[in-house]
């Protein structure tokens, strides 16, 4: 795996085109399939597949473990955040109508940032899961 | 303002929680947001009583959106009083559980725990809340997946086993409820609890229903380890976590209980499930075969935490007894035994949990001359196991008392003889407590360091003192009760 | 129809093959397949999730966990048959119930008359958004979604409880 | 037509004994989790087949079609498909663990092991 050029140069070309195409499936949601946690999974996929390629060490250099963390925990509180906001300005919970003065464009606000904190949690606990089980397999090999 | 939007800060404070928690990454401070939770939810769950019981169902419809559009909370004196057990017995474990978990596990695993437990509280909470069916089945889920974790927490490799074979079972049984759901959907197009229940009267084909039915009541069984679907529970409660199995033990099966009656009674109707099908009969029959089998097994168990976990499914056996009773005095019996043997529970696996502290094991030959060496202690399980036997003046006996008042008003006298028997039961398990406790000489080797913390001894003795005063007064406790079933039996949700 | 034949045959063998390795894979082209019908049911979205999730997140988990453990099943069957007629009472309640539902693609069924007609008409005018799954996904029912992704949260936070490596003070792993 | 229309529950039917037999009969927990996995997908067919209409399509709102498949199922088994994998990911990593504390992932042989004592590797 480590001398295989032609592996590395198309990943590293293929990369950033599989995360623009995440953010595609997450904004093109509202009008066509997909969304937050489609999203998610796919930039999960393009890390993990670059931890596979240049090594676990390599992809951690890049989204630290703790970086990863704090996304696995930031999505919950931006999704549960937007349902704060619409009870501090004088909705009920998760109430999107009072976050923009036509509520329609409210609705389509908050369907906004709940999708971004879906993808948020989704891509960092899939990362997350796989640094783990990926970590764990290291540790044996060298125990 | 704020009073409107309870509900939903209810269950939205614990699952704010759980991710600060896990941002913080600290411990003291993850211990001290739970505390502050638990406490919180308490003091909601408590208000929440208050405002249903002068104001009548509260409905909260999340997002603004109308139900059945939208998810819908509903509160009313049945949920509202499982509610305040469970944050009631969240409120003692929470401080209860750093002397515990700082003994238990390791350092960096101290955080996660308390996440855990937030996430777990959030989710049995948004379980007994919620008017929906399928937002049900979220938050079963989320203290489910949660509980995987904290049984496998435990410090002996049997927990991991414990942990799989419940994460198996649990699956399944949340999997069963959703085809059960589904097929009711099928029927009706709703979700919404209340809708469902008047849509369901229009329905004439009735198979989908009764399958439905199955599928339900199979799968909430599974996860309120109703007897033969017991099997998970010992190990599980065994292997846990001291403040899991307090916590565990005193809400999990009781919040599933809560599901059971709210679809037996609510959605299908009693009049559907007790009178057109032979629900009554099996019903009954495994309760009772739980009550006396579990009980006897208990007997001969070598461990405090397993003998406890068999008494727990004998005790679950007393609560599904009373709700095929289908009566006013049994129904109060079974919703007043949801809360007394919570809190009587609670009590027990704190107390042993202390003990587990100081002693490593809770054997009994560990245990033996225990009465010497942590008298407080010995002392609160022996009041707390009173009240699992039903004694005079404990909570026990209340909950004991309305259900024989229930089998008697059905002219069911052996039920009641049943009733008394299987307690007699539980005097013999006690006792072997007793006499090892007070009766025999401590093994040579075992480390006699005195008390637990005053950390553990104080929550734990707090619900001892429970036991006893929820035995002499019992306005609030079987008030509540008694609200909760003329919601049961009135009808509509 | 030929779909769910394929589906049923691939179980098949699923369940009497005893590489898991092999098993792993088997069950990603059933996931794959179960994407395509439910493409041919109009669920694009679900699809989209069951190809990615199903095919992809848990077969690389999978895989994963078998390089820890070992590739083979050591014995065939426990006790087969108990287990066959347990789950062949669950089947035939099932069949049971399903013999009365409404039938196939039928437009007078409670499900499409009641609750979903408010989400087509209105949904678009309601709240901006076409995709009426992502409308009633993310604002009609959007605190089963909040719901969802605490789930995720707690599968994520409980992987790193279960698989974090106890350190001693030195910072070395403990063995 | 009635059979036909009947087709997807009888393969659901289908999926989900064979999947439960996995889960209750095989004795590797891995093996155990794939069969749970295939139990939960024979629901999404029983949530998803009834709410497709002939003639219908995909719920998103356009000019030109009049008839769309119901979308409520789709989004309860897009939640059900994150519980699942979700559950997996858990499973999996508590087998992990089994296997570094006992040497093994039969569930006889743990059992054994359990009471022998004997120690995993």
């Amino acid at each position: 795996m480590r001398s295989d050029l032609v592996l590395r140069v198309i990943a590293k070309l293929l990369i950033p085109f599989v995360l623009l195409f995440a953010l595609y499936v997450q904004f093109h949601g509202d009008f066509g399939p997909g969304g937050g946690f489609q999203a998610g999974v796919i930039i999960a996929a393009a890390m993990i597949f670059y931890a596979i390629v240049f090594g676990l060490p390599a992809a951690r250099r890049m989204v630290p473990d703790r970086a990863v963390e704090a996304m696995v925990a930031a999505g919950v509180l931006i999704y549960a955040g937007v349902g704060v906001a619409g009870l501090l300005l004088g909705g009920n919970y998760l109430d999107y109508f009072v976050l923009d003065r036509v509520p329609a464009h409210g609705q389509e606000r908050g369907i906004f940032w709940v999708e971004a904190g879906v993808a948020v949690t989704v891509s960092g606990v899939m990362l997350k899961i796989f640094y783990m089980f990926a970590g764990r397999r290291s540790d044996a090999d060298d125990a | 303002m704020i009073g409107e939007h309870l509900p939903a800060l209810q269950v939205v404070v614990p699952l704010v929680a759980a991710p600060l928690i896990v941002l913080l990454r600290s411990a003291p401070l993850a211990w001290l947001l739970a505390v502050g939770v638990s406490w919180a939810s308490l003091v909601i769950a408590v208000a929440l009583l208050l405002q249903v019981q002068s104001g009548g169902v509260i409905s909260y419809a999340i997002g603004s959106w109308p139900p059945p559009w939208g998810i819908e909370y509903r509160v009313d004196a049945l949920n509202a009083y499982v509610l305040v057990l469970v944050g009631l017995v969240a409120s003692v474990v929470a401080p209860y559980a750093r002397s515990s978990v700082a003994a238990e596990l390791p350092r960096e695993r101290h955080y996660l725990f308390y996440c855990m437990y937030m996430l777990c509280l959030a989710g049995l909470l948004g379980i007994a809340i919620t008017g929906d069916a399928f937002n049900l089945f979220v938050f079963l889920e989320i203290s489910s997946l949660s509980t995987y974790v904290l049984i496998a927490l435990g410090r002996n490799r049997r927990a991991l086993l414990a942990a799989y074979q419940y994460l198996i079972m649990g699956t399944i049984g949340a999997t069963f409820y959703v085809i059960g759901i589904g097929l009711l959907y099928l029927m009706t197009g709703t979700l919404n609890l209340a809708d469902m229940a008047s849509r369901l009267r229009e329905v004439h084909e009735l198979r989908p229903v009764l399958a439905a039915l199955a599928f339900i009541t199979v799968g909430v069984s599974l996860k309120l380890a109703l007897f033969p679907l017991h099997f998970w529970l010992p190990n599980a409660y065994a292997c846990a976590p001291s403040p899991v199995t307090a916590f565990l033990a005193a809400t999990a099966t009781k919040v599933s209980v809560y599901v059971l009656l709210r679809f037996y009674f609510s959605v299908f109707g009693a009049a559907f499930v007790f009178e057109r099908l032979p629900m009554r009969g099996l019903v009954l029959t495994l309760s009772v075969l739980a009550a006396v089998t579990a009980s006897f097994v208990a007997v001969f168990q070598q461990d405090l935490k397993r003998m406890f976990a068999y008494s727990s499914v004998a005790q679950i056996g007393y609560i599904t007894l009373g709700i095929a009773l289908v009566n006013e005095n049994g129904l109060a019996g079974a919703v007043v035994h949801l809360f007394n043997h919570g809190v009587t529970k609670a009590a027990l696996f704190l107390l042993v949990g202390g003990i587990a502290l100081r002693t490593g094991q809770v054997t009994f030959e560990r245990v033996a001359g225990l009465g010497r060496r942590m008298p407080l202690t010995s002392l609160g399980i022996v009041i707390a196991g009173l009240s699992l036997i039903g004694t005079p003046g404990t909570a026990g006996f209340i909950s004991k008392w309305y259900l024989v008042l229930g089998a008697l008003d059905r002219g069911e006298w052996w039920l009641a003889a049943l009733i008394v028997a299987s307690s007699l039961i539980a005097v013999a398990y006690v006792w072997r407590f007793v006499e090892a406790a007070y009766l025999r000489e401590p093994a040579p080797g075992v480390a006699g360091s005195g008390e637990a913390p005053d950390g553990m001894l104080v929550p734990a003795w707090l619900m001892v003192a429970a036991c006893v005063y929820f035995g002499l007064d019992t306005s609030y406790s079987l008030g509540g009760a008694r609200a909760a079933v003329a919601v049961l039996l009135g009808g509509a949700p | 129809m030929v779909l769910l034949t394929m589906m049923a045959a691939l179980t098949v063998a699923i369940v009497v093959q005893r590489n898991l390795f092999a098993v792993v894979v088997l069950a990603g082209i059933y996931s794959f397949l179960m994407a395509t019908v439910l493409v041919a049911l109009d669920a694009v979205d679900v699809a989209m999730t069951e190809a990615s999730v199903g095919a992809g997140i848990s077969t690389v988990l999978l895989l994963a966990a078998l390089f820890l453990t070992r590739g083979e099943e050591a014995k065939p069957l426990l006790r087969p048959l108990l287990p066959l007629v347990l789950a062949m009472v669950v089947g035939a309640a099932l069949v049971y119930g399903t013999l009365g539902l409404p039938a196939f693609s039928d437009p007078d069924a409670p499900i499409h008359v009641h609750v979903v007609p408010r989400y087509l008409q209105e949904a678009a005018r309601e709240t901006d958004v076409p995709n009426v799954v992502t409308a009633v996904l993310a604002s009609y029912r959007g605190y089963d979604t909040l719901g969802e992704t605490t789930v995720v949260f707690t599968a994520g936070a409980g992987v790193i409880a279960l698989l974090r490596r106890a350190r001693r003070r030195d910072g070395k792993d403990v063995k | 037509m009635n059979f036909a229309g009947h087709y997807s529950y009888w393969i659901t039917v289908f999926l989900m004994i064979a999947g439960l037999y996995v889960v209750i009969a095989r004795g590797n927990l891995i093996k155990k989790l794939i069969g749970l996995g295939i139990f939960q997908t024979s629901v999404y067919l029983l949530y998803i087949a009834p709410g497709k209409l002939i003639g219908g399509t995909a719920p998103i709102i356009a000019s030109g079609f009049g008839t769309y498949s119901n979308p409520l199922p789709h989004v309860l088994i897009l939640t059900a498909i994150v519980v699942g994998v979700a559950t997996l990911a858990l499973g999996l990593a508590i087998v992990v663990r089994i296997h570094e504390a006992y040497g093994s992932i039969e569930e006889d042989e743990i059992l054994d092991r359990d009471l022998t004592g004997q120690e995993g590797r």
